[in-house]
């Protein structure tokens, strides 16, 4: 285990970091409210912020490590939070235990949402670029038409339809997906504990697949696909697995979202969302999964602490979005910023020089 | 008659996309970005005219000019303030950014004009001409509309392929650093490549209007993303690659709306959209363009 | 008084010093070549020249007058032209119309006698007229390259490493423009890897080692010069 | 400004209102008209002395979670009260916390069955006895509408087009069906669209082809007036029968209202009336909101929202230092008292247990660019 | 005026009036060539062992253009072969070809006796063709020892669940690729550069690191394009050492393209030149530069 801790390359440490800021955040924010000593409102965002920040990590996934623009994450989210609701609904009467069903309707909208990445996936991995990102937007679009279109029912047994509740035939029961008008009486199955977990577990998946041999694979498709294919690696499969994980990802925290709501329709997973995540992706730096975290947290709180200023509000928003953009690629900004960073980075070497030396001296 | 009507219906509503899909391919053409504003421009021309039609009370051709005139300067003016300092960052930097700038046009709008939607009166204010004693109605806008897409998509042609300015503005959108050395200002001829997608923007959003005639601060944001769809299925880049996606995009929507389902229409556009670039990955029109290794 | 005259040089990127303090002197009709290892500083030099770059501090001065601040677009009509390094020609645009571009600022009747005097340079280029430029062979679009930078009809050529990558007949094709050019009237300012076909035409040289001059000298001077055969020549 | 709210209560003399709705975004103007037509109200009552009130409005987006949050944010406020939300989805979201709270909530417009719950409505949930609505449940104007139809003859064969993307709209036409098939009305065509859908092309063209002579169109104002602007292009003429959704479309800007000649509509409450109280409110409501348009049926229902509560605070002599959870449940009894009931600008109005509302909408024709009673 | 050096000078005058005198002449010695039964050039340690690499009639089209026509080429197990010609004579292409980044219009290409058609890169890659590019093509972003394990991908097993889950076999793989890598690094006198981002490396480095790259796919046949573009003498002398040391450490067989005389004269064994997207000549060294069509074509006339 030594061996191992002293082997950690930067980017594990980097890692531990993370882990290390998340395990901080949760703790404060669980006594603090348990305390009652934070607002309704900030108690409210809990979640929401958890199924965001899980969201940012999965994208940044596809964005930053894998390389390719993604503009249907909600998509799939929206995938993972029906299957999720059906499938709450279904075990109801069978298991009793809130927090079990909630993990199983979580690992089931996880495998649906893998599998829609996955047909999806196949046929858009054959594009690049832009054209990939118009793709990905289409499919989130047909996504949430044919969710627009799904009727689902529950008399005991499970009735679809794509045309309206009366051809579900049902025989009592209950309407679980009313077409465009979603899933109403949703049991909150839900909590921060629930959303901290997924948080971790999202996190270790991506930065786990990172730091392997096919992490470093989806990298080097993404730094330059032709070089990729001449040391002998399958583009293909590894933007896949990238995209497919992430799908996955971010099924698992749809199913979060929308059992934190006692209603939820197919339109609340539109481009709108889909562009919601990417800019905390951008916005925390791509690839950054630290960065990505941090801005998904703000970016949900943000507007929320703007209430106070009324008709303005997404005006500010909008001018807060460019203006951090603007700032943060100001070539002055980068400039000084290289040079902070530099700087630690110099102590780090140092640092680890120093270690070095102590390690080489105790084998000597 | 039924089929007639529904493809006279779609090529009008396929001729606004493709009018908005030209301003789209502009600015991707040349400046290599996707401008997520681009639909909120249309929604501004579309104010500035009802503004300069219903409270000032100017004639429709006024309007217009009026309207072009401010949605190129407005095009001008988000470039030089929100784009240029990010000429060097990377592209999602900018993505980012023209989504910002699509909310604070949203927004802004909201508060200047209100959420009220308006009911935009047509700028060609004729009668429906009538064929077969009145089962078959074309509305006069559908006819300007097809005759300014067409003649916007041989204008811009002409111009990027024989004129200084259009090769210039080629140059650029490959290495801008090469064009500087050429003699070639990059940000006048990026400014211009924006003035000139926002000016197409106007005249969309005018015939947008007419044609359904609502105007709410949202209005652009739904055409905006089907007419950057259109784009992409005529090859993004080409400039008769977005008239032509433009176009075929109205009829599928008409047609699948007609015979399949309203409720499957949306998805069915994007689904062909897909097949399109499943068998030309560039789009119909576009150049597929390999790496050279 | 020199052409172009570059003093005390600095120039960063971020937060790396990447030029130290150069200073050269080109004087009208001259042949002068940069010369130095990989990463010495000659491309950023040039580039900061052409206005692509920006300078911390220095003076750059052509024909009496100060190039500070002087946008890169400018430059072309001051008489200065850059062949930049690893070609930069316009990939999508065929190889006839990158020719016009680099007569952009000129009338059109120029630009049809420019392009036969190119044409004339590089018959290759002329066969191959229609073709995307990006399509073409390394050593071809190099070729293009040179010929967008004498379409302008600069006072000032600044090449940069113009015989990279081409075959050694074109490599002598190459140094036997750049002395026609010269010839002609044109000054030059040459970069290049080749340093003893660079040395072996150039009136003078300068020898750049991490963002600073090490040596300067005529040509025939350096060729002969220990430190800079063992360095720079090979055995 | 009203909305600027987020500051803690003032002292307990005040009854601190919280209101939800869009103020931004695609259904800005639902919400906009219920935050005026209830400051409006607010201000009146704060007027007439009796009753203390303070109302603090928050954008929801017409999202659920920024509903949601827009409530927790009022709840820190120190919200006794909710006037709200002004659409269903969220409505549906916030009732459960309301609910939860024990936070009596009125809806001016959220008209879905399961904004409030309840078997025996038909709702998806169990009731939830603090939420009551202010407009009709969707089920009552579909009846209504059918009925008003069929005695008066209006039309043989008849289309409907209406948005099923909405729980509002896909109500009234659900019942509407059933009636239409109980009084062997013909229904020969039946389409629908989604939110954001301008293009109306195909549907108004469908009616036309099938010879419909009557366009049912259970839907709000801004499609409808696109889709008689598509039926003068198309050159289709039928008589039009619309839902309280429709009123406000003489209101729209721009709107040329010799396309709305002739169309028929249900509605409790109209802009033009001749009478005190809602010509008053037109004065007050323009002058709110900043702008010459006259209110609509959102704003009114806000209005009423406001007003019926202070009148059941009044009646039933509720305190603002009262607990919530008691000014609750006196309010839920007051409002279930069989014998409560509250004439305002959208009429005489009464509430069961389910929490819906009981009043008689009125038939209006548009002729000449007003309305006018169509009984009359 | 006079050409860069005259004439070639034949390798043991070379070796002989070196100053550096780091190059062990021995490795430089000219090898006797034999023409196996067919017309093809072999060495002659090689000529009974399969060649590495056969084409057979290659051809590919672009549009009208015929960029490589009826191109017959072998490579010996452990030969260094040169492939020379004038620019745009269709070098880089035939790259592209072997390792199918295009594929090819006409003709069949073995490796090792085992046809390729029908292969893609990757697959080209793991039956064992490594290459470099003209224009340098790292994994920018990545660090230079990540970018050897890139290399090493097929070496090394382990799967996505294994590594997501931290199973025993990651820590046993991840050991695995840290030792080779280093290993190869070593190769070239890297590893101490093992942490640095490998686009912030100096151009010579870059280009020694997409050799070990390609090195570390454990290929039978390295491509080279252009290895010595961009260096000054001296770099590429040091380079020329590192080729035929790579080639007698892992015994296998190196083409390369390159404009270089010094170097292709200096190391190549036989030598193929290309024109036209057609052969138009191959031998020896000595034969090559005695050539008048390759001297008309692309050595121009020395004076
Ligand atoms: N865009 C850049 N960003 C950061 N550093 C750079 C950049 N371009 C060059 N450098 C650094 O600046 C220094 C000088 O580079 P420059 O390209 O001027 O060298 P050069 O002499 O032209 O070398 P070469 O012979 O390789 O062309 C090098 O250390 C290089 O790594
Ligand atoms: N994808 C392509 N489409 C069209 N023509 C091409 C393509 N790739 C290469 N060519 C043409 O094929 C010919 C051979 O090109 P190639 O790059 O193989 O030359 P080369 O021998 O490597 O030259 P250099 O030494 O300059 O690199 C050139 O004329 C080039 O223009
Ligand atoms: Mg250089
Ligand atoms: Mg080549």
């Amino acid at each position: 285990m030594m061996e191992r801790l002293k082997g950690l390359s930067t980017p594990s440490r980097d890692n531990l970091v993370t882990y290390a800021l998340v395990f901080a955040a949760w703790a404060v924010m669980q006594s603090l409210a348990s305390a009652h000593a934070i607002s309704s409102s900030m108690v409210g965002l809990l979640v929401p912020i958890t199924a965001y920040v899980s969201l940012a990590i999965s994208l940044n996934l596809v964005v930053g490590i894998s390389g390719e623009l993604s503009l249907g994450h909600a998509g799939f989210m929206s995938v993972g939070a029906f299957t999720g609701l059906v499938v709450a609904q279904i075990l109801a009467p069978s298991v009793a235990s809130g927090p079990l069903r909630l993990l199983v309707s979580m690992l089931a909208a996880g495998g649906v949402a893998a599998l829609a990445g996955l047909v999806v996936g196949v046929p858009v991995m054959r594009l690049q670029g832009d054209y990939l990102a118009i793709v990905t937007l289409a499919f989130g679009e047909i996504i949430k038409n044919l969710l627009n279109n799904l009727y689902v029912g529950f008399d005991g047994g499970l009735h679809l339809s794509m045309t309206n509740v009366a051809s579900l035939g049902m025989s009592g029961g209950k309407v679980l997906i009313n077409g465009p008008q979603g899933a109403v009486g949703i049991e909150k199955l839900s909590s921060f504990m629930a959303g901290m977990l997924l948080v971790l577990f999202t996190l270790l998946v991506v930065t786990n697949l990172v730091n392997s041999r096919s992490g470093r694979a989806i990298m080097a498709v993404r730094d330059n696909r032709i070089a990729a294919e001449s040391v002998g690696i399958d583009t293909t499969k590894y933007r896949l697995m990238a995209f497919v994980v992430a799908a996955a990802l971010a099924g698992m925290a749809g199913a979060l979202y929308a059992m934190n709501f006692s209603s939820i329709v197919p339109k609340k997973f539109d481009f709108n969302t889909s562009i919601l995540i990417l800019v905390f992706v951008v916005l925390g730096g791509m690839g950054n999964i630290r960065g990505g975290i941090i801005s998904a947290a703000l970016l949900t709180v943000l507007p929320e602490k703007l209430r106070f200023i009324g008709d303005f509000r997404m005006l500010i928003y909008a001018v807060v979005l460019i203006s951090v953009m603007l700032f943060s690629n100001n070539a002055q900004v980068r400039m000084t910023l290289d040079g902070i960073r530099t700087r630690l980075a110099r102590k780090d070497d140092d640092e680890a020089l120093a270690d070095g030396e102590r390690g080489g001296g105790a084998h000597a | 008659m039924g089929l007639l009507t529904n493809l006279i219906n779609g090529i009008s509503l396929g001729s606004v996309y493709a009018i908005i899909a030209l301003g789209y391919t502009m600015v991707y053409g040349i400046a290599k970005m996707l401008n997520f504003a681009h639909g909120d421009v249309i929604m501004v021309g579309g104010y500035i005219c009802f503004i300069a039609m219903n409270n000032v009370g100017l004639p429709p051709v006024v309007a217009v000019l009026l309207s072009i005139v401010g949605c190129t300067c407005l095009g001008i003016v988000v470039e030089r303030l929100a784009y240029k300092p990010l000429r060097e960052a990377p592209s999602l930097a900018v993505l980012i950014t023209a989504i910002g700038v699509s909310y604070f046009l949203q927004n802004t709008a909201l508060l200047v004009w209100g959420a009220d939607p308006k009911a935009f009166r047509s700028v060609i204010d004729s009668p429906s001409i009538k064929l077969f004693n009145g089962q078959l109605t074309v509305s006069p806008v559908s006819i300007v509309t097809v005759l300014a897409c067409v003649a916007i998509m041989v204008g811009l042609t002409l111009f990027t392929s024989r004129t200084k300015m259009g090769k210039a503005m080629r140059a650029c959108s490959e290495d801008k650093g090469a064009a500087q050395l050429m003699g070639i200002n990059v940000n006048t001829t990026i400014s211009m490549v924006f003035a000139i997608g926002s000016g197409l923007a106007a005249i969309a959003g005018v015939l947008l209007c007419s044609t359904y005639p609502t105007l709410m601060p949202t209005t652009g944001s739904l055409p905006g993303i089907k007419a950057f769809t259109a784009a992409v299925i005529g090859g993004i880049g080409s400039i008769p690659g977005a008239a032509l996606g433009g176009v075929l995009l109205g009829i599928i929507e008409i047609f699948a709306k007609a015979y399949i389902g309203t409720q499957l229409a949306d998805a069915i556009v994007f689904a062909v959209l897909i097949v399109v670039l499943l068998i030309r990955p560039a789009g119909l029109l576009g150049k597929e363009i390999h790496e050279k290794v | 008084m020199a052409m172009l005259k570059v003093a005390d040089l600095n120039v960063y990127y971020g937060s790396i010093h990447a030029v130290k303090g150069v200073s050269f002197e080109v004087e009208e009709g001259e042949i002068v070549t940069l010369i130095g290892a990989n990463g010495a500083g000659k491309s950023t030099t040039l580039n900061t020249v052409a206005g692509l770059l920006k300078l911390r501090t220095g003076s750059i001065e052509f024909e009496g007058e100060s190039l500070v601040g002087i946008p890169a677009h400018k430059m072309i009509a001051k008489g200065i032209a850059l062949c930049p390094e690893g070609r930069r020609v316009f990939q999508d645009l065929t190889v006839r119309d990158n020719l016009d571009m680099g007569a952009f600022t000129r009338s059109d009747d120029e630009v049809v006698e420019m392009r036969k005097v190119v044409y004339e340079r590089f018959p290759r280029l002329r066969e191959r007229r229609r073709q995307r430029a990006g399509t073409l062979s390394g050593g071809e679009q190099q070729m293009l390259a040179m010929g967008r930078a004498l379409m302008g009809r600069p006072k000032l050529m600044m090449l940069d490493e113009p015989s990279m990558g081409l075959a050694p007949i074109l490599v002598q094709e190459i140094f036997d423009i750049v002395k026609v050019l010269n010839e002609m009237g044109t000054t030059v300012l040459l970069v290049e890897q080749n340093a003893r076909m660079a040395l072996s035409i150039a009136d003078r040289a300068y020898v750049l080692e991490t963002g600073r001059v090490v040596t300067m000298g005529t040509g025939a001077e350096l060729l002969q010069d220990d430190e800079v055969r063992k360095a720079y020549l090979g055995g | 400004d009203s909305s600027a709210g987020g500051g803690s209560a003032s002292a307990g003399d005040t009854f601190m209102i919280g209101g939800i709705g869009p103020v931004t975004g695609a259904a800005a103007i639902y919400g906009s008209a219920t935050k005026y037509g209830a400051q409006v109200a607010v201000d009146e009552v704060n007027a007439a002395g009796a009753v203390k009130m303070e109302l603090n409005w928050q954008d929801d987006e017409h999202d659920p979670e920024k509903s949601v949050n827009a409530y927790n944010t009022l709840k820190d406020w120190g919200m006794q009260i909710l006037v709200g939300t002004t659409t269903t989805t969220p409505c549906v979201a916030v009732s459960t916390e309301t609910n939860a709270d024990r936070i009596f909530q009125l809806t001016p417009s959220a008209s879905s069955v399961n904004v409030l719950g309840g078997e025996e409505i038909g709702a998806d949930s169990p009731r939830k006895d603090n939420v009551f609505q202010m407009c009709f449940t969707d089920p009552n104007q579909g009846t209504a509408s059918a009925q008003y139809i069929s005695q008066q003859k209006l039309g043989t064969k008849i289309a409907v087009i209406y948005n099923n993307a909405d729980a509002y709209s896909t109500g009234i036409y659900q019942k509407f069906v059933e009636e239409a098939g109980a009084l062997e009305l013909e229904i020969v065509s039946t389409q629908t669209f989604t939110d954001d859908q301008t293009d109306f092309s195909v549907q108004v063209g469908d009616a036309k082809d099938k010879g419909a002579d009557l366009l049912f169109l259970p839907i709000y104002y801004t499609p409808a007036s696109l889709i008689l602007s598509e039926a003068k292009k198309q050159g289709y003429a039928p008589r039009f029968f619309g839902v309280d959704g429709m009123d406000g479309i003489l209101t729209l800007e721009g709107f040329d209202t010799e396309l709305a000649e002739g169309v028929m509509l249900l509605t409790p409450f109209v802009a033009t009336a001749e009478d005190e109280a809602t010509q008053a409110f037109n004065e007050a409501y323009k002058a709110a909101s900043g702008s010459n348009e006259n209110p609509n049926q959102f704003a009114a229902d806000a209005y009423d929202c406001v007003k019926a509560l202070a009148q059941a605070i009044e009646t039933a002599g509720i305190t603002p230092d009262m607990a919530t959870d008691a000014m609750c449940d006196a309010l839920i009894a007051q409002f279930t008292d069989p014998g409560f009931s509250y004439a305002g600008l959208t009429g005489e109005s009464s509430w069961s247990v389910t929490g819906e509302v009981t009043k008689t909408p009125k038939g209006m024709v548009i002729e000449g660019g007003v309305y006018m009673p169509l009984d009359a | 005026m006079p050409r860069t050096e005259g004439t070639y000078k034949a390798q043991s005058e070379r070796a002989a009036g070196t100053t550096t005198g780091q190059r062990p002449a021995a490795k430089r010695q000219r090898t006797k060539m034999v023409a196996p039964p067919n017309d093809y050039l072999v060495p002659e340690r090689d000529a009974l062992l399969t060649p590495v690499l056969e084409c057979r009639h290659l051809g590919i089209d672009f549009g009208g253009l015929h960029a490589v026509e009826d191109l017959n080429l072998m490579v010996g197990k452990t030969e260094i072969a040169g492939l020379i010609g004038p620019n745009g004579a269709g070098k880089t292409t035939v790259f592209n070809l072997l390792t199918k980044v295009y594929q090819p219009t006409r003709g069949t290409i073995l490796l090792d006796g085992q046809d390729t058609a029908g292969m893609d890169t990757a697959r080209v890659s793991r039956e064992g063709i490594a290459r470099t590019f003209q224009n340098i093509r790292l994994f920018d972003s990545l660090s230079v020892e990540d970018n050897v394990k890139i290399g090493l991908h097929n070496q090394v097993s382990c799967g996505m669940w294994s590594g997501i889950f931290r199973m025993p076999r990651y820590w046993l793989s991840e050991k695995e690729f840290h030792d080779k890598a280093l290993e190869l690094l070593d190769v070239f006198h890297m590893a101490d550069n093992a942490t640095d981002i490998a686009g912030s490396l100096p151009y010579g480095a870059q280009r020694r690191l997409e050799i070990v790259r390609a090195l570390a796919t454990n290929p039978k046949l390295l491509l080279l394009d252009e290895p010595a573009a961009g260096m000054n003498p001296v770099e590429t002398e040091e380079l020329m050492d590192n080729i035929v040391r790579v080639r007698d450490r892992f015994q296998i067989a190196v083409l390369l393209i390159e404009h270089d005389m010094d170097l292709v004269m200096g190391i190549c064994e036989g030598i193929v030149v290309l024109n036209f997207g057609r052969l138009i000549a191959k031998g020896t060294p000595e034969e090559i530069q005695a050539n008048p069509q390759v001297v008309e074509a692309y050595l121009g006339k020395q004076d």
